[in-house]
């Protein structure tokens, strides 16, 4: 087989940062390459310059054969680089089909668009990926899941012969997963050669080929995917074990109940939601991508306005119509989306950390102790291990996980009596995830109430104490955690449909 | 899973009218609420003669915010367009009365001086990486003192150009329908706003236009040369403000060339009141018309009131904050 | 039926515009008729004088005032007007057009030249001076400017007009004019302002420059101005006769709207004024606060 | 994993200068390039009575475009600066000269009135959701109109109060360093912008003016209210307009209701030049006051050099254009 990339010595400096020290890399044709390491570390560096978005700043890069200096993000794919970037960069305001062949529109005479062959290709694309999304979808609309596969039906549309997945399974659940996997290997079979990067060690066995692992900006090693184990491979990132605990359920009976959510409404969304949670309970909420999961969140929060509903905390119905209520309430809410909705990117990591808890700073003339924030934040940034040069650094030049980490930093430090993380550890790794998992257990058991909601199964079974499952806006059941619930149980839920004519008033 | 079912392309005109059809008519509404109130206020409003001098007070100003809507769903914003109309304005000018040329020459000459500098502005933008607002800011200067220096400061008249006033003033279709008498000025602005919801509607140059708007870093890294299609879309807006120059040049039979300042900000006006979003990425020519009519009736309605001037500007003031409150509480119920 | 005239004007806000419709308003009262008074925001909107005067013709009007912005581009609507047998008075400045039945103006040229002649005499013939004009483009603005330059060329050979600039009839950005001329030219002699806010600004600059001898003379009235000439800070002023402009046109208007017959050109006349005959009745009488 | 380097805090005052020190030094440099030019050009432009002519020039403008720089960092965009500015002017009048208050409540009103005005703009914004563009060019239309209707469209004089010019023109700076006679207006924009600085570098408010500029929906969802504190914004940024109104009506001995309108156009241009961005989350008041004084500098020095009026136009905008364009291009080698 030839090598459809080589790189080595590969060297970039960001200001304060060296991202990239001496790094060697190689792809070959019709293999998954799977790229390994801490968040931070410089994997989505490395990709960014593959794909000819960065200059490198030293080492040479050799694509198919042929040394090459890539001049820009067109130069890559004219060479066959395709890429599915770790942060979403799509073009918000524009619809599915327009988004995926950006720059390739299929073109009349004298710069027309053909906008029924746009949307043919388009669905043809999606046909091929099993996925049901109208091609006329505008993007802005649609869930982080779903514009996920946007970015891959877009990368796949380029039919690149080396493709790049940044982290392409981090909004997505296994459903999806198992359908980009069946993609990878068709594409594999095709000999597209295919860099993989993923947080999620259980991928590494089912897809890749070869494993290698970076640390530091550094090249650890590459290592044959099927004859190692797992616990090698997260050594190699973490430089040491990771234990990971199976969940003990605390007995709760005498508990408080400190969230008490009644037949929330909204549209089509959200149908009668009802749940509680009591002091020092994990509830984790397991579904398919759009079931509905993040639109109770938000409701719950006030993020968006609720048909109808009683939310009581502490047993008080508490009316909150905005999420400064919420947070009054003792309510804090970790979105999926953090880019958007999650961090203020051109500020620095300091001010994040504070976002929520300025009050605390300010004297009663509103004067902020600007000293008082920087050991907070320098606190969390040693405690959640992010990786930045210094606390004033503008959170977006910070890699995609320790981003993350920063959003999670805010809630910690907010200190709700109930926190609501909608997909927490979305692109952080392993090492780090358990950290959060402890910090998450520690928090309740120090009497908190804390609602999951993940898209990965094994997450939401490791954490909680009780499973809420949902399928098209409604709670279709919940599952007590630990052992005695089963993955497909889980599955069974969360498809479970609801007839197509329900009858008045029957529970859900 | 299952597959979406895939719907045929509606006609180009059944999409003009359909893109979030439901929002554009309710913006429509406030403008039909409007002109409602007034024709009650006053039996002088509702006069053929009077609907058609609104629609030829629109004429300009709708031409300059068509211009003004292709920049700002880029992102940008173009301050330029006002004294750049008259910088073209003048150019047609020299190029009929003080060279003597045929007036096809002089439309060419209005339109492609309009180009050329809209290319300078999107230059700067788009090379440079000038910011939007101070690239056109020194455009509007920079045209506003050349317009008085070639000029000689003087208005520059169309008297040895018979036919010239005809360009705005005329009427074709009063010619065939002699009880619709409406102006060939309000013709060209159909046209425009026509053939701007075309490209936008239709072609790689709109595509691209809502795309830099909406996220202009993620189109570069999808490989399309984001620079020379900003530069696209100042120029076509520049040529767009040389067809305000010949109206404007044509209904005053001169080229005036202290006029233009004030326009920009009317023509952004008209273009954020049709919805357009000042962000970027998301807007129409249908809208912009809309909002173009929503000022141009104010103000008549307000004049034909006689309302006190001092009384016209406050009330003027009050009714764009309500005409757009009423759209965002519509819209959010839709 | 109820007797409308509407007045539309060059401009609103401006003092100088208050007491045309001042004057207007003055004989609309005595008259009984009704108007309405109307300009631009600023000399250079033709066209919005132009939708203006539309607006105004929709009223099926008596009769028409109408203060031409530019003396051509208005002709196809005053013709319209003139079809319907609507007469058109014009004010301040005349129309190239025969429409107008009358044209009550004041002569800005040979007023600035009158200004000219002050400003040679009280600096006695010789040295530099300088001008503020309100605009580079409107007719009163060249007038006024050219009417000042060409008395000056002709007539006083000494005196050398060092630079015109322009400070748009705001009265703070005169003042920035005014100062940065006299930076310029620290052996001014003399400085006219052409409008009320050209003159306030020239008198603001020279108070914050400090300078103590500069003759200033100004244009119009108000009460900054009557009182800068009071104290002397400026030399003297020309004043038109606005209320006059604004009570002859409505006059004429009503007259021809009757059928009466009236005269083609109305000179309301202008006037120097300074300390020594301020208070004198001819003059108190058309100076406005 | 790494530790962040722990630094500790500078004094407000380093931190003033320091905050991308760099920047503002280089921005610096266009100003003194300016300031050299036009000495070299033109003698009489280095006196001491020019640079205090220039720095007066610049107190009304400097002071409106501090109050838009506010609003420009979250997002926003204030049109109404100017005919705040006057409206505010127009209400100490009628309180001192109508009412014949004592000065301080002049004072207060000015300041009062205009956070009271800002109150509402950011109301509108805030709460009625209405683009800071329509709600704002909304009520610069109902002030300019409102400064004519309670003045009568007649300017107020101060006359019967005595000592109100000083406020601009006088100099306490003066009166003990007799060769510094820098006038109060000068004095009173420099602890504007001291002020100013102190708030967005400081406190809460100034915080959460980045932070909605920043990503407004992420501080919403950190449980921030922000629609009050963005009306806070506009409140601060309206009193600060009533100060301009103070020192305008004092430099002008009256209250001129005409007067306003375009000056926010040259305040908003003025904080661009100073490197804000259009688009909220970053900016500087030392930025904008560079911005001012490069304005001031550039239009004085081209009137001092009897440039012809036309021209004066042609090279501002191009300076515009250059001096921002130097400044990219030094950012990025910084
Ligand atoms: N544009 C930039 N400017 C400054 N520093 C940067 C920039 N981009 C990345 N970095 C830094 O380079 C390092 C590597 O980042 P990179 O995004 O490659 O990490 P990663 O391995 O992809 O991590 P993750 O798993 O969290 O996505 C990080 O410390 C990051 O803060
Ligand atoms: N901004 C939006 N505009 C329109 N529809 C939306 C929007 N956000 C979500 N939806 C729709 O609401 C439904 C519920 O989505 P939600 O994000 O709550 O699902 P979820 O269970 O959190 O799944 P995910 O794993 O995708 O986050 C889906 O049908 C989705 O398409
Ligand atoms: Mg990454
Ligand atoms: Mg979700």
């Amino acid at each position: 087989m030839t090598d459809l990339v080589r790189m080595t010595g590969i060297e970039k400096r960001f200001p304060g940062v060296h991202a990239l020290k001496n790094v060697s890399f190689d792809l070959k044709s019709g293999e998954v390459h799977a790229l390994m390491g801490e968040n931070g570390a410089g994997k989505s560096t490395l990709m960014k310059v593959l794909s000819g978005i960065y200059p490198k700043d030293g080492g040479e890069l050799a694509i198919n054969g042929q040394a090459v200096e890539l001049g820009g993000p067109r130069a890559a794919q004219d060479l066959g680089v395709g890429i599915i970037h770790q942060e979403l960069s799509l073009m918000n305001d524009l619809t599915v089909a327009q988004n995926i062949f950006i720059g390739r529109e299929p073109r009349l005479s004298f710069g027309r668009l053909d906008e029924a062959a746009l949307n043919r290709q388009a669905q043809e694309i999606f046909a091929s990926m099993n996925l049901a999304l109208d091609p006329k979808t505008v993007v802005g609309e649609l869930t982080i899941a779903k514009q996920q596969m946007v970015e891959i039906a877009k990368a796949l549309s380029y039919k690149s012969r080396i493709l790049i997945m940044d982290e392409p399974t981090a909004a997505l659940n296994d459903a999806e997963i198992a359908e980009l996997f069946a993609i990878i290997r068709r594409l594999k079979a095709d000999g597209v050669g295919v860099i993989y990067i993923s947080h999620k060690m259980d991928e590494l066995k089912q897809i890749s080929d070869r494993v290698t692992v970076m640390r530091d900006g550094a090249y650890v090693g590459t290592v044959a995917a099927s004859d190692t184990p797992v616990s090698k491979i997260i050594s190699m990132m973490v430089g040491r074990e990771v234990i990971s605990e199976a969940v003990v359920i605390p007995d709760l009976s005498d508990a408080d109940v400190l969230l008490d959510v009644k037949d929330l409404n909204r549209g089509r969304e959200i149908r009668d939601v009802s749940f509680s949670i009591k002091k020092g309970e994990i509830l984790g909420f397991a579904g398919l991508m759009g079931a509905g999961r993040t639109e109770v969140a938000r409701a719950i929060f006030g993020a968006d306005p609720k048909d109808s509903g009683d939310i009581r905390v502490r047993g008080q119905l508490c009316s909150i119509s905005s999420p400064s209520d919420a947070v009054k309430a003792g309510i804090g809410y970790l979105s999926e989306d953090r880019k958007h909705f999650g961090l203020a990117t051109g500020m620095d990591v300091r001010n994040n950390v504070a976002l929520a808890s300025l009050d605390r700073f300010a004297s009663k003339a509103g004067v902020l102790d600007d000293e008082a924030m920087r050991v907070t934040a320098v606190e969390y940034i040693d405690k959640l291990g992010i990786r930045t040069p210094s606390d004033t650094q503008e959170v977006r030049l910070l890699s995609g996980g320790n981003q993350q980490k920063v959003v999670i930093a805010k809630w910690l430090y907010r200190d709700c009596d109930i926190l609501i993380f909608d997909e927490p550890t979305r692109g952080i790794d392993v090492g780090a995830k358990s950290e959060i998992y402890k910090l998450m257990k520690k928090l309740a058991s120090e009497g908190r109430a804390i609602i999951v909601i993940s898209s990965e199964l094994p997450e939401v079974m490791r954490l909680s104490h009780r499973i809420a499952v949902m399928c098209e806006g409604r709670l279709t059941g919940i599952l007590p955690g630990g052992d005695e619930t089963t993955q497909e149980e889980i599955m069974h839920l969360a498809t479970l449909r609801a007839p197509v004519m329900q009858p008045e008033g029957e529970p859900a | 899973m299952s597959l979406a079912n895939t719907t045929s392309t509606p006609s180009f005109l059944a999409r003009m009218v359909n893109t979030g059809a439901h929002q554009k008519l309710l913006a429509f509404a406030s403008l039909i609420l409007l002109l409602i109130g007034f024709s009650i206020a006053s039996p002088n409003f509702m006069q053929t003669s009077n609907m058609i001098a609104i629609l030829q007070a629109t004429s300009v100003n709708g031409v300059l915010a068509v211009a003004a809507t292709l920049v700002i769903i880029t992102g940008g914003i173009d301050l330029s367009v006002g004294t750049l109309m008259t910088f073209c304005a003048v150019i047609t000018g020299i190029v009929l009365t003080n060279f003597g040329m045929p007036l096809p020459i002089g439309i060419i000459a209005a339109i492609g001086t309009g180009a050329l500098c809209g290319l300078c502005s999107g230059t700067f933008i788009a090379k440079m990486k000038i910011p939007p607002f101070i690239a056109t800011l020194g455009m509007m200067l920079i045209l506003k003192g050349l317009s008085l220096v070639i000029s000689g400061t003087r208005p520059i008249y169309f008297n040895d150009t018979p036919g010239f006033d005809q360009i705005s003033r005329g009427s074709l279709i009063g010619d065939v329908l002699p009880m619709l008498p409406i102006p060939n000025g309000v013709l060209i602005l159909f046209l425009v706003a026509l053939a701007a919801s075309y490209v936008l509607g239709r072609t790689v140059l709109g595509r691209y236009t809502f795309a830099l708007g909406s996220n202009e870093e993620a189109v570069r890294l999808s490989g399309v040369n984001t620079d020379r299609w900003k530069m696209a879309v100042y120029a076509l807006a520049g040529a767009i403000c040389g067809i305000a120059g010949l109206l404007i040049a044509s209904r005053l039979n001169s080229a005036q060339p202290a006029l233009g300042l004030g326009y920009e900000l009317e023509a952004i006006a008209a273009v954020v009141i049709g919805g357009t979003s000042l962000s970027g990425g998301r807007g129409s020519v249908l809208g912009t018309i809309i909002g173009a009519l929503i000022m141009a009736v104010l103000t008549n309605g307000l004049r034909v009131l006689s309302v006190a001037q001092e009384w016209q500007t406050v009330v003027t003031g009050a009714i764009i904050i309500l005409a757009v409150y009423a759209d965002m509480v519509r819209r959010k119920k839709a | 039926q109820e007797v409308y005239i509407p007045m539309i004007s060059k401009g609103f806000q401006h003092q100088f515009w208050q007491a045309v419709k001042a004057g207007a308003d003055q004989a609309a009262k005595e008259f009984g008729v009704t108007i309405t008074f109307e300009g631009p925001d600023n000399e250079t909107m033709v066209d919005r004088q132009i939708d203006m005067l539309s607006a105004a013709l929709a009223k099926n009007p008596t009769a028409i005032g109408f203060a031409a912005l530019d003396s051509q581009a208005a002709i196809p609507l005053l013709r319209q007007a003139q079809e319907a047998g609507i007469p058109i008075v014009a004010f301040d400045s005349g129309v190239d057009s025969d429409i107008p039945v009358a044209t009550a103006s004041t002569d800005n040229i040979a007023a600035a030249a009158l200004a000219a002649d002050k400003m040679a005499e009280l600096i006695g013939g010789s040295g530099q001076v300088a001008v503020v004009a309100h605009d580079q483009t409107s007719r009163t603005g060249i007038d006024r400017r050219d009417g000042f330059l060409n008395q000056i060329k002709e007539k006083y050979p000494d005196i050398e007009v060092v630079t015109v600039q322009y400070g748009g009839g705001d009265h703070l950005k005169s003042t920035e004019v005014t100062k940065a001329i006299l930076t310029a030219n620290p052996d001014l002699k003399g400085i006219f302002g052409t409008n009320e806010g050209s003159a306030i600004g020239v008198v603001n600059g020279v108070s914050e420059m400090g300078k103590s001898d500069l003759v200033v003379i100004g244009y119009d009235s108000g009460k900054a101005q009557k009182d800068a000439v009071r104290s002397g800070v400026m030399a003297g002023a020309i004043t038109q006769n606005p209320v006059g402009i604004g009570y002859e046109t409505v006059k004429a208007a009503l007259d021809a709207a009757n059928g009466k017959e009236v005269p083609a050109h109305i000179d309301t006349g202008f006037y120097y004024y300074d300390k020594s005959n301020i208070d004198d009745p001819k003059i108190a009488a058309v100076l406005y606060d």
